[in-house]
């Protein structure tokens, strides 16, 4: 547990750098272990692990289709032919 | 069925299930859909500030480089102490330490207030900078780091709803904890029955999830540009 | 009796007949499959009913019946995937060359400027065969365009330029509605579309009463609000030349690249510092709050028009200005 | 906690366990909870009804005579809002789940009795609060708030609906999660998945839905009512907010809600179906897993409502590939009941007269939602009478009639009484009818370019709009009708018995209605599901 303290001044270190994704893992990182064993997923039912990846599959589509439509905005907008 | 007709005196089984196996299971699953609610919920609020950043990324650059990092991070840590003492909380109760348990969730209790401290204090020092969205709202330095303040204000109000959604967790969060140290103190919880610590512990941990997200996206998008 | 009861639009456009011919198909295979089970209900429930057939004869299902019924509807709908996808590319991509009409649409009304300056209000007079292009913005809520005898309708958004096409096939006078509800007198947001012969047209223009076309004017907003101080005709500007920028893509100073459309421009103006031509400082002041949806519209008509061959010589270009294939 | 335990006499049932307002208001009693729904969902299903009458004389003219246009706009507003937020959200899951799913698996109530308390009265404070500000001038942002009119440009009490929908969308979450988590953990001993009635199944997926959706509109609809209080900037064009990012958060929801809507009345047809030919359903665990892939694929279909509203062509290609994706599980539906009637021994019975209509509605609802998901057409037709045709198909032609079809079902275990069958033939007849006539010639207006929400038209759409309002008031007759015979049987029904349809399921193996405790002794199911080859046929059936 004490490796999560750890992870924040991982953070620290960072700070300069503009890379989001190493900011995003960290985080990620984080969330997992506080997951996994302060809410005790590591060692719960299948149904309950099945749940939260729902959850997140879930929470993917909502930003990703989003993305989609946002992301592309640019394309094939020019006349044609 | 028998059960429930036999009131079992201290740890109360509701009379529709069957035995407390099921209804622990119940309550806890119960529990991790709420929080399936909970992250779709906060999710929305993600998805907006991901379109936003992903629009208006210097106008997201700017607005970060006004938060103060350093008490974002002691609250980053701050939290996930308080999560640590939760969870050691949640384990106490479980091999019947009640006593210890309400030492834990008084610390987590302390943290949580920390929290809200911390917070309460950048709240403020935003608040006298009008960096609330708004007709009052101003962006000093928009010229210089050339960047549209309205798109700023935009930062700014995903910034208070996010935050602000999540300090009324915490809040809540800690009226929860409170109940359960009162009714822990009252001797309700034994390894039989901790449901409501553990759901309560689920709560807290979830709430600590979401800034663990919440502070490197608000917080660290970026120091390079304009310093 | 039957001229009170109309049952099918007009068809006044090219895309109208491929967009009908969707539809037939729609209908045919929807009346098929609703007949199909309204007929097979029926026979059930008329052979089967209890009192012929009092004892139900258990079935439990079958695999090759199922994969039939699943994969039947996805082959066929597939093909209604296919051939819609067609049509909205024609729909989304106006051709090149298209006549431009910019639009704008506010509660509860629809204002037009045609390329040569004339205006109009809830109606939009064009030449039959020939491909227009409306571009459109809303002043205040999202509004649509809707011409159902064209068969097109877009969104207007406030805050940027959406566009539809159409090319009149018929000469007529034809509904305009807004199609996307927006406040109190929504549906008295109609207008009509007058289509006529080209000759009419351009004595409809002669007439129109118009004050200099639309780059003319965004030419005079152009240097009256100063833009062309930095904006100038050479390398020494301390913004970007805009000669034969638009319709080209722009690298940008963060290293992406853009395509300078209409949107682009929109942005440039009023939002200056969110996309900057690499080279150059983000020193340009917003221009918000400070032209009108219709001076937008000036303005991007006069960039275009920098880019158009015989505009060449107006700028003054140090480089060979845009071909003809940058609109 | 655990309450006061009645002994089970044969008579002792729900309803006559405590009688007075606080027997009923602090019930955690999951079939008295259905009763409050049912009640709170009747009113209103009528204030929506009343609206869209007066929509219906309103568009007899061409001109907008009878109301300004102003009232108009609130009057499809709130006609929208209650209906789809107060009724149709509810309707089947809160009435027919709440009292039905814990009886179909065997268990004394839903896990959550007191969530389940709470989430009635959570409905009712978000009922309370869109009431309020219909009375109090009402709103005219259209049921969908799009921004920036409903967050800048309207001046009628947004907030408040606002409000009201956000509470309601606690009511929705907290009676899915505890249907979720009853269908999980509390089916009695043999209830296996496969053994469990269709009707469970769909409810299920509907929680799904109602769990991992409504969260996204509440969050949305607070930012609404947050930039209407704070004017903070996240949906304003003028601060560089994009007012389609609300349509995306919006539909993320709204549009598997349609689903919500559909899901159980799907699941209540399984149930009729396979009743009135004496026959187990025809692909059992096609139609059940076609339940799951509607809830799981209806998330991935949202942006079809705005392929003309200013996306990006690319995204509109996917979303529309995908809509068609989610139509095939409804085909697969359609065609599994109409083979489940094949070699049955079918009664016409007022439940199946709906059934029937059921199944033809819905088939013509969902057709023209094919029409929609194809993007040249859409182009077209949306925004116009085509998709108001098509959703009512869907939600009235498909939803109601299921409602209704599981309501008469199900009547007679409710309240142990049995409708005047007469009565109900009639009403079910004049529904179909005037359904129909309402809403048929609406397609072709659609089709002919009337747009939605518009108070006043064109002269050369009157006719169909004189037919539509004809059409309306006939369906008008056939709602009021069931409202007067089921109140009328409360007192005078014939009694029904446990088993009046000799139905199989465990709701039928307890007596009407079912004491508090739904069953004596728990089942114990070793059969599977609709066994009606096992079902011993009886002579002479109540009630007829």
């Amino acid at each position: 547990m004490v490796l999560t303290g750890v992870t924040v001044f991982a953070s620290f270190i960072e700070l300069g750098d503009w890379n989001i994704v190493l900011a995003l893992t960290i985080a990620s990182i984080k969330a997992t272990l506080v997951v996994l064993f302060f809410m005790h997923l590591y060692y719960s039912s299948k149904l309950t692990k099945v749940t939260m990846i729902a959850a997140v599959f879930f929470l993917f589509l909502l930003l990703a289709l989003s993305m989609t439509d946002y992301l592309t905005r640019g394309w094939l907008t020019n006349p044609g032919r | 069925m028998a059960t429930s007709d036999i009131e079992i005196a201290e740890h109360s089984l509701q009379h529709h299930f069957a035995d407390m196996d099921q209804q622990k299971d119940a309550s806890t699953f119960g529990m991790w859909l709420f929080l399936v609610t909970e992250i779709m919920f906060f999710g929305g609020l993600f998805c907006a500030y991901l379109v936003y950043r992903a629009t208006y990324y210097q106008a997201f650059v700017a607005g970060s480089q006004t938060m103060n990092i350093w008490l974002g991070a002691t609250n980053t840590a701050v939290l996930i102490c308080s999560s640590l003492s939760m969870a050691l909380g949640v384990r106490c109760a479980q091999i019947g330490k009640t006593k210890m348990m309400v030492v834990l969730l008084l610390i987590t209790i302390v943290f949580g207030f920390g929290f809200l401290g911390i917070k309460g204090v950048e709240y403020h020092e935003h608040w006298i900078n009008h960096q609330f969205p708004g007709p009052n709202f101003q962006f000093e330095g928009a010229e210089a780091g050339g960047v549209n303040p309205q798109n700023v204000q935009i930062y700014f109000s995903l910034y208070w709803a996010m935050t602000g959604l999540h300090a009324l967790h915490m809040i809540i969060g800690i009226g929860l904890v409170t109940w359960i140290v009162i009714a822990g103190a009252r001797g309700a919880y034994s390894p039989d029955y901790y449901s409501p610590v553990e759901n309560v512990g689920l709560y807290w941990h979830f709430v600590d999830l979401v800034w663990i997200y919440l502070f490197p996206l608000l917080y660290l998008i970026s120091k390079k540009h304009g310093g | 009796m039957w001229k009170n009861l109309p049952l099918f639009p007009e068809q006044a456009s090219s895309i109208a007949g491929q967009v009908d011919g969707l539809y037939f198909l729609l209908v045919a295979v929807s009346a098929f499959f609703t007949l199909l089970i309204f007929a097979l209900v029926f026979v059930f429930a008329v052979k089967y009913r209890h009192s012929a057939h009092p004892k139900a004869q258990q079935i439990e299902g079958s695999l090759p019946l199922e994969l039939t019924w699943t994969l039947i509807p996805l082959g066929i709908s597939m093909i209604f995937f296919a051939w819609g996808a067609l049509i909205y590319f024609q729909q989304a991509r106006p051709p090149r060359g298209s006549m431009e009409v910019y639009a704008v649409a506010k509660q509860w009304m629809w204002k037009f400027e045609h390329e040569t300056g004339q205006r109009e209000i809830n109606q939009l007079h064009v030449p039959v065969n020939r491909d227009v292009r409306v571009i459109m913005s809303s002043q205040d809520v999202i509004h649509s365009f809707y011409v159902p005898a064209f068969r097109i309708k877009a969104d207007v958004l406030p805050g940027r330029f959406t566009s539809a096409w159409f090319r009149a096939t018929k000469v007529g006078t034809y509904h305009l509605f807004c199609a996307e509800y927006c406040g109190t007198e929504h549906s008295g947001m109609i207008g009509e579309v007058v289509v006529m012969e080209p000759t009419a047209y351009q004595a409809w223009l002669a007439n129109g009463g118009a004050t200099g076309t639309m780059a003319a004017n965004g030419k005079e907003l152009f240097s009256q609000l100063g833009c062309a101080t930095c904006h100038r005709f050479d390398t020494q500007g301390r913004g970007p030349n805009l000669t034969g920028v638009f319709g080209k893509p722009v690298q940008l100073d963060d290293g992406r690249t853009v395509m300078a459309d209409e949107n682009y421009i929109r942005e440039s103006i009023l939002n200056p510092q969110a996309k900057v031509v690499a080279g150059f400082k983000p020193i340009m002041p917003t221009f918000q709050g400070q032209v009108t949806e219709e001076s937008l519209g000036a303005l991007v008509s006069y960039v275009k028009s920098l880019a158009q061959p015989q505009q060449k010589a107006a700028g003054g270009t140090p480089q060979p200005a845009a071909t003809s294939d940058s609109n | 906690m655990a309450t006061a335990v009645q002994t089970t006499v044969e008579t002792d049932n729900y309803l006559n366990n405590g009688y007075g307002l606080k027997s009923w208001l602090l019930t955690k009693d999951h079939k008295r909870i259905a009763i409050l729904y049912l009640i709170s969902i009747t009113a209103m299903f009528f204030v929506g009804g009343f609206f869209a009458m007066l929509i219906r004389l309103e568009l007899l003219t061409p001109a907008g005579d009878l109301v300004s246009s102003d009232t108009y706009n609130k009057l499809f507003t709130m006609h929208g809002i209650s209906m789809i937020f107060f009724f149709l959200i509810p309707s089947v899951p809160a009435v027919l789940g709440n009292f039905l799913i814990p009886l179909m698996i065997g268990a004394k109530d839903l896990a959550f009795p007191r969530l389940n308390l709470a989430s009635w009265y959570i409905y009712m404070i978000g009922a309370i609060f869109a009431l309020v500000s219909m009375i109090s001038g009402g709103v005219d942002t259209g049921w969908t708030f799009y921004t920036p009119f409903s967050t800048t440009y309207s001046n009628t009490h947004v907030i408040g609906a606002a409000l009201g929908i956000f509470i309601a969308g606690f009511a929705s979450i907290f009676t899915g999660l505890n249907f979720i988590v009853t269908i999980h953990r509390m089916r009695a001993p043999g209830m296996t998945w496969t053994r469990l009635p269709l009707f469970c199944w769909s409810n299920y997926a509907a929680s799904i839905i109602m769990v991992l959706g409504t969260p996204v509109v509440a969050i949305t609809i607070l930012l609404v009512a947050l930039e209407r209080l704070f004017h903070i900037g996240v949906f304003n064009p003028a601060l560089g907010g994009d007012p389609l990012l609300f349509q995306h958060l919006f539909w993320f929801y709204s549009h598997p809600a349609v689903y919500i809507m559909i899901l159980p009345g799907m699941g209540v047809i399984s149930e009729i179906v396979t009743c009135f030919s004496r026959k187990r359903v025809f692909g059992y665990e096609f139609v059940a897993l076609a339940s799951i892939a509607i809830a799981v694929l209806g998330f991935l279909v949202w942006a079809h409502h705005m392929f003309v509203a200013g996306i990006s062509v690319y995204a509109a290609l996917v979303f529309s590939l995908l809509s068609y994706l989610v139509a095939i599980p409804s085909a697969v539906k359609v065609f599994n009941w109409t083979a489940t009637l094949y070699k049955g021994s079918i009664r016409y019975d007022t439940p199946m007269l709906y059934a029937f209509g059921f199944i033809g509605l819905f088939t013509v609802g969902g057709l023209t939602g094919v029409f929609l998901a194809s993007l040249g057409v859409d182009v077209h037709v949306t925004d116009t009478y085509f998709v108001v045709a098509h959703f009512h198909y869907v939600m009235v032609g498909g939803m109601v009639l299921a409602y209704m079809a599981g309501l008469h079902f199900w009547w007679p275990k409710i309240t142990g009484r049995m409708y005047p069958e007469g009565w109900a033939k009639l009403s079910a007849l004049l529904v179909f009818v005037g359904f129909n006539l309402t809403f048929f010639p609406q397609f072709i207006l659609g089709y002919m370019g009337m747009p939605r929400r518009y108070h006043a038209y064109p002269p050369e759409f009157q006719v169909l709009n004189v037919l539509s309002t004809a059409g309306s008031s006939v369906l008008a007759v056939g709602y009021v009708l069931p409202m007067i015979y089921f109140l009328w049987s409360l007192r005078y029904g014939k009694p029904a018995g446990p088993n009046p349809w000799n139905a199989v399921g465990l709701e039928w193996m307890t007596p009407s209605p079912p004491p508090t405790h739904n069953f004596d002794e728990t089942p114990v199911v070793t059969w599977e599901a609709y066994d009606y080859e096992h079902q011993p046929e009886e002579e002479v059936r109540v009630g007829h």
